[in-house]
């Protein structure tokens, strides 16, 4: 005899501890596996691309970092590379260097509150999220010394930095740099080889290199499922040309392989940090830029690996001191299109965690 | 680096599989008839040798006159891309084919150019608004929305 | 799940925690304790010298709230400022008119406990903005003015 | 016979009413067992909240008393004072009566454990057929809350609960049985009386099936399914507020009180230690289990659902039963040898077994895939 079932839909989000913010999931179940999953957004859509149309260049700054609030140093960063390139604005060489070192302090942070929130969201009663706070909130000190405050930055400016670094910055970050190392051992002691978390997420929620790609999934995700593709090495902006790292990749495309491409990530930041503070030249870190910037009119495209993917700035110019058109190309927008692929016929309790494991910002997804 | 294939040599390329579709060719984009541009995605997509495996972005500009649909295209095995661009002229009702079925990618992007600036992907499998509700009226990203 | 460690993974972790148990903790206990601010710090607050302004409005011009209202009236050759008011309440302290100021007559803050009971409150006027003994500028901007507030405390330097 | 035997009989010589000597007495009872309830209620919550904050860098609560220790006074008065809200679609009797059946089935459960020689409140001599009995009505409650409220997320809890109560209650009985068997008694009072050894190291296997499985009982961290905070948001008692939030959250320190109270009885050897008074050393025990409790949850990712079934039927049921096959071999000799004279060859016998069967239990036993379903 066939037991006569019908499935249930569970409204998952907004309201919910784990869907990083205000994300929905509208989830068919069937006991307790999932058949059909319909992401929905939109809950903290605030129109940043039509209010950049009404803000001039320089005022559309402090907008970008309430895109990926968890990266917004990055966000700026974008933003400011797709406004020089369209202005053909050439950075000071110390301005550079400057943004690397901030840009991966803030990879670092975004990878700590990822691979916390995953910890979390296995049901780790928030230690290993409380752990990686400790380290987070010692970037976030030295994002409050060069800029002032410790969320929104606004800290690059369209032709550089707002202001050089304090004389305490540098001695500081070496100081981190030398100690993270150790930090992110304890945090693989913790949770790398713990049997529990390696039930929960190996093998869980595969997302197959093509479907990957197809997907215009981007990011540690992408690189997750096997594909070499950073743009620091494959397009190289700014100067990550002169720096050494690796790209780690995973084998099995599924979350574990996530959560050790992000660890090892942090690794490689490390080193690039490294690398940047010994390189760091003296000079201006910000060129002369008219306050109000008209740049001729045309279009350009810039995008950098952001911590969560491919972060883009599509800006038109039509000469006056306003975008035409700002379309922003958000990582973890695109992220979620390969979610419904992952989570089919896995359980309920898979669901957070391989959502969790794709790191989405909802600032970011909805704008 | 990621070569940005030069728009000229592509345009031919294009032309010879394709013709008369190619409206306007610049530095590192080509711009093709709105009927036309699947079959060039599907060109583009699986020509040997160009194999665009990823769609990166697709934006929509309203210019008040028509609409552009820009695709940002990157192959990640030759690492080089390409901007294609699309008109339509159609104020009311513009239609855009879509490439769904060749970049899974797609699927949201469409879906909110469809949202923000009402350019309706045809064959689209899912094509709702998705920032905003379904009863909201006009598209905000439009230039002349207020 | 498969014990592939034979439960050696667990105790790692188990080992981990305990550690961490002995070890002190990293929290600050507000109120009470009060950590010093970035010296660039932006507070939610402005702080403007009456004397300094020309009343040119470049940073009502440069806020991309349109937060700053300006009312200027002439007299002789120069401009008198007749009304300068923020409403702090839509301010997001993004620190770009302090920057676009020519005349260094307007500083960021220091303060940071800005909670207020009523709307009206948050909207400071002429006379809030000006210093005070409590309201002191922050170096945001003015590396000269920075020099001379403490150094910030930092969690890296914490035993 | 216990204290309140004495009392009784005391009673009876003074020629109170018939009665009275059986009442007074059982309300004596009563109170003094509510009483400790609560008691060791608040210290295991102060020392959760305080430990769980050491384990994660933090002070924990240290603001409501010095060093806060009336923290749980502060969060009762704050529950209490909530507005108490029932869903318009719950079932109401069921949905007002699982926190009771929850917070109940803990205390009568107290009832058996002997906390001193004397010290009981009665000395069942099937002690331990009674505790299990009684503490599998916290599933019912469980399931009371959550078909009760009418929420899809508590459903989900409560299926989840029941099934799991269920299937822990068997290999935590067969490792019970093991102990059952060294110590011949069914009887709490007996079962210490009988440890000249603490039966954890003459039955360390048992002690780790019985400690993972009353872990997954109580709905303790990393097999807290039922509430799963990151998937079903609080799972089961999701539409309780108020005073009814606060009994569950009594009734499921209670239970971790009882339970701890039940492993310090049958493997720690209760009340038996020297130096400090026999009372103290079984509280202390207690708060050395609690201890532990609160380290695991503090560093233990959640187990699924599957995998948690998959632990009890294909790993720990196994084990079990050779747990208890090994000891009963063992008892056979105990007539060769004897408990009393010789134990600590035993001790590392078993030790040994232990580890041996967890090795190759791990390795032939257990194993399941990635756990995806076609649909």
């Amino acid at each position: 005899m066939v037991l006569k079932s019908e499935p249930m839909l569970i409204s998952m989000g907004p309201h919910h501890p784990s869907t990083h913010g205000v994300f929905r999931m509208r989830l068919v179940l069937d006991g307790e596996v999932i058949v059909d999953v319909e992401p929905m957004v939109g809950y903290l859509h605030r129109g940043i691309e039509k209010l950049a149309e009404t803000r001039t260049y320089t005022q559309v700054i402090p907008l970008t970092d309430r895109l990926d609030y968890l990266g917004s140093m990055t966000n700026n960063w974008a933003y400011v590379i797709a406004v020089e390139k369209l202005a053909s604005i050439k950075v000071p060489e110390r301005a550079e260097y400057l943004r690397v070192i901030i840009g991966e302090l803030m990879r670092i942070s975004s990878h700590l509150m990822a691979t916390g929130f995953l910890g979390n969201e296995l049901g780790c009663t928030f230690t290993p999220l409380l752990y990686m706070f400790r380290e987070r909130e010692k970037i976030m000190d030295f994002f409050e010394m060069v800029c002032g405050q410790r969320l929104t930055y606004n800290y690059m400016r369209i032709g550089g930095m707002s202001q050089d670094i304090p004389e305490e910055f540098l001695p500081a970050v070496k100081k981190f740099v030398a100690e993270m190392p150790h930090y992110i051992d304890e945090y693989e002691q913790l949770l790398s080889e713990n049997e529990i978390l390696l039930a929960r997420t190996k093998g869980v929620g595969i997302l197959p290199r093509n479907l990957a790609i197809s997907s215009s999934v981007t990011g540690p995700v992408l690189r997750a499922s096997g594909v070499q593709w950073d743009l620091r090495k494959s397009d190289p902006y700014s100067i990550y040309d002169r720096f050494e790292f690796d790209i780690p990749t995973g084998t099995v495309s599924d979350v574990y392989d996530r959560y050790l491409v992000r660890i090892q990530e942090m690794r490689q930041s490390i080193r690039i940090l490294e690398q940047a503070i010994k390189q760091l030249p003296a000079g201006e870190a910000r060129s002369k830029v008219p306050l109000l910037l008209r740049p001729p009119v045309g279009e350009a495209y810039a995008h950098i690996e952001s911590p969560k993917g491919e972060l883009g700035f599509y800006l038109v110019s039509d000469g006056s001191i306003a975008p035409y058109r700002c379309r922003i190309r958000a990582p973890s927008f695109t992220n979620i299109t390969a979610l419904k692929d992952m989570l089919v016929g896995w359980k309920i309790a898979d669901a957070v965690v391989i959502f969790g494991s794709i790191d989405i910002v909802l600032g970011e997804v909805d704008r | 680096m990621t070569v940005a294939l030069s728009g000229k040599d592509l345009a031919t390329r294009i032309g010879k599989a394709i013709p008369q579709m190619v409206i306007s060719i610049a530095d590192n984009s080509i711009t093709v008839k709105s009927q036309g541009l699947f079959q060039v995605a599907k060109f583009l997509k699986e020509t040997p040798g160009l194999e665009f495996d990823m769609l990166v972005n697709i934006s929509g500009v309203d210019y008040l006159d028509y609409f552009e649909v820009v695709y940002h295209l990157v192959s990640l095995k030759h690492n080089h891309s390409i901007v294609l661009k699309t008109i339509c002229l159609d104020r009311d009702n513009p239609v855009v084919p879509s490439v769904v079925s060749l970049w899974r990618g797609a699927d949201f992007l469409e879906r909110e150019e469809y949202d923000l600036m009402g350019i309706r992907f045809e064959g689209h499998p899912n094509l709702r608004r998705i920032y905003l509700w379904d009863g909201f009226k006009g598209h905000p990203l439009r230039r002349d929305y207020l | 799940m498969k014990f592939e460690h034979y439960g050696l993974g667990l105790a790692k972790g188990l080992v981990v925690t305990l550690k961490h148990a002995l070890r002190r903790p990293m929290t600050t206990q507000y109120p009470e304790e009060k950590l010093v601010v970035s010296r660039r710090f932006r507070g939610y607050e402005l702080v403007w010298y009456e004397d300094k302004c020309t009343g040119c409005a470049t940073c009502a011009k440069s806020c991309p709230q349109g937060n700053i209202e300006i009312v200027t009236v002439q007299q002789g050759d120069l401009y008198k400022v007749q009304k300068f008011e923020l409403d702090t309440g839509r301010c997001m302290a993004c620190g770009l008119c302090v920057e676009a100021c020519p005349y260094q007559a307007l500083y960021m803050g220091m303060g940071y406990e800005r909670a207020r009971y009523r709307r009206r409150e948050v909207v400071l006027t002429k006379e809030d903005l000006k210093p005070s003994p409590e309201r002191q500028p922050s170096g945001y901007a003015y590396p000269e003015v920075a020099e001379k507030l403490p150094e910030q405390t930092l969690l890296v330097y914490r035993k | 016979m216990g204290i309140l035997g004495h009392f009784q009989k005391w009673l009876v010589e003074h020629s109170v009413p018939d009665w009275a000597s059986y009442v007074v007495p059982a309300l004596t009872g009563i109170i003094i067992a509510l009483l400790f309830l609560f008691l060791m209620i608040i210290v295991f919550i102060y020392l959760e909240r305080r430990g769980l904050g050491r384990f994660q860098i933090r002070p924990g609560p240290n603001r409501a008393g010095p060093w806060g220790v009336l923290q749980a006074f502060a969060d009762f008065i704050k529950i209490v004072t909530k507005e108490d809200i029932v869903p318009y679609a719950a079932d109401k009797p069921v949905h007002f009566l699982a926190p009771v059946v929850s917070f109940f089935s803990a205390i009568m459960i107290l009832a058996v454990i002997p906390i001193q020689k004397d010290a009981y409140i009665t000395n069942l001599n099937i002690g331990i057929l009674y505790v299990s009995a009684i503490s599998s009505l916290g599933a019912i409650a469980i399931f009371m809350a959550g078909y009760g409220s009418n929420n899809k997320y508590s459903l989900i809890a409560a299926m989840r609960g029941v099934a799991q109560l269920i299937s822990y209650e068997v290999p935590v009985l067969l490792a019970i049985a093991g102990v059952l068997l060294i110590s011949g008694s069914l009887g709490m009072v007996d079962i210490v009386e009988s440890q000249n050894v603490p039966f954890i190291l003459l039955q360390p296997l048992g002690f780790l099936i019985f400690f993972i499985g009353v872990g997954a009982e109580l709905n303790r961290s990393p097999s807290d399914l039922m509430e799963a905070e990151s998937e079903l948001v609080t799972g089961y008692h999701i539409e309780y507020s108020g005073m009814k939030f606060a009994l569950f959250y009594l009734g499921e320190y209670g239970h971790m009180v009882v339970a701890s109270a039940v492993m310090t009885t049958i493997y720690l050897s209760g009340w038996k230690g020297p130096i400090l008074p026999p009372a103290m050393w079984f509280l202390v025990k207690m708060v050395l289990v609690c201890l532990v409790f609160v380290w695991i949850r503090a560093t233990f990712p959640r187990i699924r659902v599957d995998q948690l079934m998959s632990l009890a039927w294909k790993f720990l049921l196994p084990l079990a039963l050779l747990n208890l096959f090994a000891t009963a071999l063992e008892v056979m000799w105990q007539d060769k040898i004897g408990w009393e004279q010789f134990p600590w060859p035993f001790v590392f016998l078993n030790l040994g077994l232990a580890i041996v069967f967890i090795l190759v239990g791990s390795k032939l036993l257990f194993k399941t895939g990635g756990g995806q379903v076609e649909v």
